[in-house]
């Protein structure tokens, strides 16, 4: 195994507080700084680490190129579908007023949930950005 | 239903894209799908000229606030006919699509190919619908990225140097636009277009909003291939795959010319425009050389893919020249060259498009004494190339001959010699393909070559067909286009 | 001496002409992607500061604070960040292409690669 | 690096001019994303870059000086930077600064105007970011090990 143990313990040790704080700058934008994007980016920036650390094939086992695709399809469907809902609801596209009883509910319930949406398909796309430019030289090799 | 068509027009292409992906491993079902989506939002887009068609005018305000605090889609004939130009070219090419994609894409790559497809689809959509403009901006943005990858899945290498000069010459645009908009915005407080041109007459007399207008003007002149800052666009063209050539070709500058009519009409009004600016006089000129360089340049090409890529910088040419008279006449005259451009050079990128199939490539000297071999094909090239030309009875003559009228109308009497002349040279390079196809006996030692499948050739002939339908039977796009234009010289 | 209250947006009209001269001079491709990174940032520097406000703060509601910074700019230019790395990222990616195809990532190696194909075709 | 500096600069700026969510998006774009894509593609490339003379980049130079004349003359009748009376602060802000907390009841007033107000710009940037993942695919494939399916169906004649 690679001699890197520093490396190695202090990734183990970094990488769930980075994912955790991609978790809090995600549901947390309402009432700070922050929001979908910046906690996708961070979340991938977790993935990003592990994989400098342990490389490709073990980062690809746990999160298989596929899945990153379908989720970054996932997200994009999210928020288009909060939209669509409140077109059945009776409101205009993306009117998330509508979504719940109380106006205020329904926008903030909108919003928590497009949010998602974002910081799904931004962590998915930069995951999945990585994995293109780092196995390119074995995709020519295919 | 029918109030949220506005928004259905963008949503089911955006929509479709993403789902798209959940079907990477059946192309043909993938291809299925995005047919299916391409042919409702044709609808959709069907359904909104009708309902704007007696002069009304959608409003949709996204999210329920309305305008200028939300954003808002806002449909009058203008951009509904745009709309239709777009929904019905992607349509059309879909038919087309799947023998010609299956050949030129690798089969696991297909499903992201129509993935993009939708995108761009979507984004040229976008921009022609919304009414704001930094919605504008990230249309512009989601339809060229879908672009430049579409482009680069040509097969000649060549096609990635296209598409990255594509890359930067397009982004400077969007960028010079974006600098525009934050100009605008600066002086007015507002991004919603109405709503600008509302405002801007308070604040015209300023250095800030003159500057907005040349950057707009600049930005968008190079989305839209305007002579000399086409250089992006013939390479591009070339080197894409036939069915992107076919779609971009007949709706991507076609997008960027309406944008440019919003600004300047719509937004800053043709007062501005042409009266305080003297836009007329920057545009003629440009216009002129642009139908006139390039057409010598088609001359001497080899390839006639590349041929009428120039020929597409030309075509440009006429329909920036009917804006700069700046008259209701030749207006009219360039929102009919929209719709009758984009199909005959669609028809025509189609056919070749077929010649691609079957021969792998469309330099002149391979194609000589194909018309024996691939009749049907040729024919419908040859229905093409005289709408292009401007021959009676065809869509492109109707264009000239309203050009000609716009022309005389404003007294420009030599540039109605110079329109006549112009048509010559486009006579010559149609005829340097009909001659090699129709007159050159086929090389001994060329490989057999058959008549495209029928998948290829239905599209073509429907569009060949269109271009000869549109030549006599007049009153539909006519209207469209002389309503858009009396619109359009009215302001917002 | 009122001019002196432009003096920001010139500083960044003097970075926006650096990027946009590097995008059009430069030869090398990669370069040129970092060219259209500065041009567009300083784009954005332009907005955030029409944006603000003498004595605003951040656009977050506070109880008792009433001047805030313009948030519409901010949300323009989060927006206009995503577009800009999305372009960079497929940018990055076609060049990386081109070197796979022509070995090179300067322009006038590559046109001269392809003008020789031209001649041998 | 200098990228990764002028981005993280340029990320302070922001927090000077109080867009403290543009900034978090900056450092994390501009030091982060953009950085870690600039040195992929350094590697799949080359880093060492051809010497070239400078002389014909005239063009370019008086392309780049009538462009940045063009700005500063738009300059000259521009608001004082920061002036509250400027129009950019009068028409349209004003209800996202007074009215969003009450309208959409969230504090953050930029999360407001991004996922409410202009809703639909924020799904075009989540659109654009997804297509540039299906362009990069498109471009670079999916990185992975696994063999194409089987070569394309219908070869060249």
């Amino acid at each position: 195994m690679s001699p890197h143990i520093v490396l190695r313990v202090g990734a183990k040790v970094l990488i769930p507080v980075i994912l955790l704080f991609a978790l809090y700058i995600q549901f947390h934008g309402e009432y700070s700084p922050g929001g979908g994007f910046q906690a996708g980016i961070i979340f991938a920036a977790a993935i990003v680490l592990y994989t400098l650390i342990f490389g490709l094939d073990a980062v690809q086992r746990a999160v298989p190129p596929v899945a990153v695709h379908l989720l970054s399809a996932v997200g994009a469907l999210l928020y288009i579908g909060v939209g669509v809902w409140a077109m059945f609801a009776g409101g205009n596209f993306l009117e998330y007023k509508v979504l719940a009883a109380d106006p205020h509910t329904g926008e903030t319930a909108g919003i928590i949930l497009i949010e998602l949406g974002v910081g799904i398909t931004v962590a998915a796309v930069v995951i999945s950005l990585f994995y293109s430019f780092a196995g390119r030289t074995r995709e020519q090799e295919n | 239903m029918i109030e949220h068509l506005p928004a259905l027009q963008v949503v089911l292409p955006l929509l479709a894209a993403p789902l798209i992906l959940f079907l990477v491993r059946w192309p043909t079902l993938a291809w299925a799908f995005t047919t299916a989506v391409a042919w409702a939002t044709f609808l959709v887009a069907a359904l909104l000229l009708e309902q704007v068609w007696g002069g009304a005018v959608i409003s949709y305000a996204h999210g329920g606030w309305e305008p200028p605090w939300g954003i808002e889609y806002r449909v009058d004939t203008v951009n509904a006919f745009v709309l239709l130009i777009i929904a019905g070219i992607s349509a059309i090419v879909m038919p087309f699509a799947r023998d010609s994609v299956e050949q030129e894409v690798a089969p696991d790559r297909i499903a992201w190919f129509y993935s993009a497809f939708l995108l761009a689809n979507a984004g040229l959509l976008g921009i022609a619908i919304t009414g704001d403009a930094f919605n504008i901006f990230v249309f512009f943005e989601i339809s060229a990225i879908a672009s430049y990858a579409l482009i680069a899945m040509g097969r000649d290498r060549r096609a990635l140097l296209s598409s990255f000069n594509y890359l930067i010459m397009g982004t400077i645009g969007t960028t010079f636009l974006l600098i525009g908009i934050g100009f605008m915005y600066m002086m007015t407080g507002t991004l919603n277009l109405a709503d600008l041109a509302e405002r801007l007459p308070e604040v015209r007399d300023t250095t800030t909003i003159r500057a907005a207008f040349a950057f707009i003007a600049v930005g968008v002149s190079l989305k839209l291939a305007l002579f000399p800052l086409h250089l992006w666009l013939p390479n591009a063209y070339t080197y894409a795959p036939s069915m992107v050539t076919v779609f971009l070709s007949a709706t991507a500058t076609k997008v960027a010319i309406y944008v440019l009519l919003r600004f300047f009409y719509s937004v800053f009004g043709a007062e501005f425009s042409f009266g305080e600016l003297p836009m007329d006089h920057v545009l003629m000129p440009l216009a002129l050389l642009g139908i006139l360089l390039p057409s010598i340049v088609a001359i001497f090409q080899d390839d006639v893919k590349r041929m009428l890529a120039y020929s597409s910088v030309a075509q440009v040419g006429y329909i920036i020249l009917g804006i700069s008279f700046a008259t209701t006449l030749g207006l009219t005259a360039s929102m009919l060259h929209l719709f009758n451009h984009a199909i005959t050079k669609a028809a025509l990128f189609m056919a070749l498009g077929a010649i691609v199939y079957q021969i792998g490539g469309t330099q002149l000297n391979r194609m000589a004494g194909i018309a024996r071999d691939m009749p049907w094909t040729m024919a419908a090239f040859v229905i093409g190339g005289l709408s292009l030309i401007g021959v009676p009875l065809t869509a492109g003559f109707i264009t000239k001959w309203y050009l000609l009228l716009a022309a005389l109308d404003s007294g420009y009497w030599p540039i109605a010699v110079f329109l006549l002349a112009t048509s010559l040279l486009a006579v010559i390079y149609i005829w340097r393909v009909v001659e090699v196809a129709y007159f050159r006996e086929r090389p001994a030692d060329a490989p057999v070559v058959r008549e495209a499948p029928l998948a290829l050739l239905l599209p073509t002939w429907t569009l060949a067909l269109a271009s000869i339908l549109f030549g006599i039977y007049t009153a539909l796009p006519v209207a469209a286009a002389s309503r858009a234009a009396a619109i359009l010289m009215g302001g917002y | 001496m009122e001019w002196l209250g432009l003096y920001n947006y010139w500083v960044v009209v003097v970075l926006m002409m650096a990027g946009f001269y590097v995008v059009i001079a430069q030869g090398n491709l990669i370069k040129k992607i970092v060219g259209l990174n500065i041009f567009q940032t300083s784009v954005f520097i332009f907005y955030i500061s029409l944006s603000k406000l003498e004595g605003g703060t951040a656009p977050i509601y506070v109880e008792g604070i009433t001047a805030y910074s313009n948030p519409l700019p901010h949300v323009l230019i989060l927006t206009a960040i995503v577009v800009g790395v999305a372009l960079t990222a497929v940018g990055l990616a076609l060049a990386v292409r081109i070197h796979e195809a022509y070995g090179s990532i300067e322009e006038d190696e590559i046109q001269a690669q392809d003008e020789e194909d031209a001649r041998n075709a | 690096m200098l990228m990764g500096i002028f981005s993280l600069l340029a990320a302070s700026l922001y927090v000077l001019l109080d867009a403290v969510d543009v900034a978090l998006t900056e450092a994390a774009v501009g030091a982060g994303v953009s950085i870690i894509l600039m040195l992929g593609a350094l590697v799949l490339t080359t880093s060492e870059e051809k010497v070239h003379d400078a002389k014909h980049n005239l063009l370019a130079l008086v392309v780049v000086l009538i462009t940045g004349g063009a700005l500063i003359y738009g300059t000259m009748d521009m608001p004082n930077f920061a002036d509250p009376q400027a129009p950019a602060h009068q028409h349209v802000a004003p209800r996202y600064v007074q009215d969003s907390v009450d309208e959409i009841g969230i504090p953050n007033m930029v999360t407001s105007v991004l996922a409410s107000y202009r809703g639909l710009d924020t799904l075009g940037e989540v659109l654009v970011i997804f297509s540039a993942g299906v362009a990069v695919l498109l471009l670079l494939g999916a990185g992975t090990y696994r063999r194409r399916p089987r070569p394309p169906r219908k070869r060249l004649k």
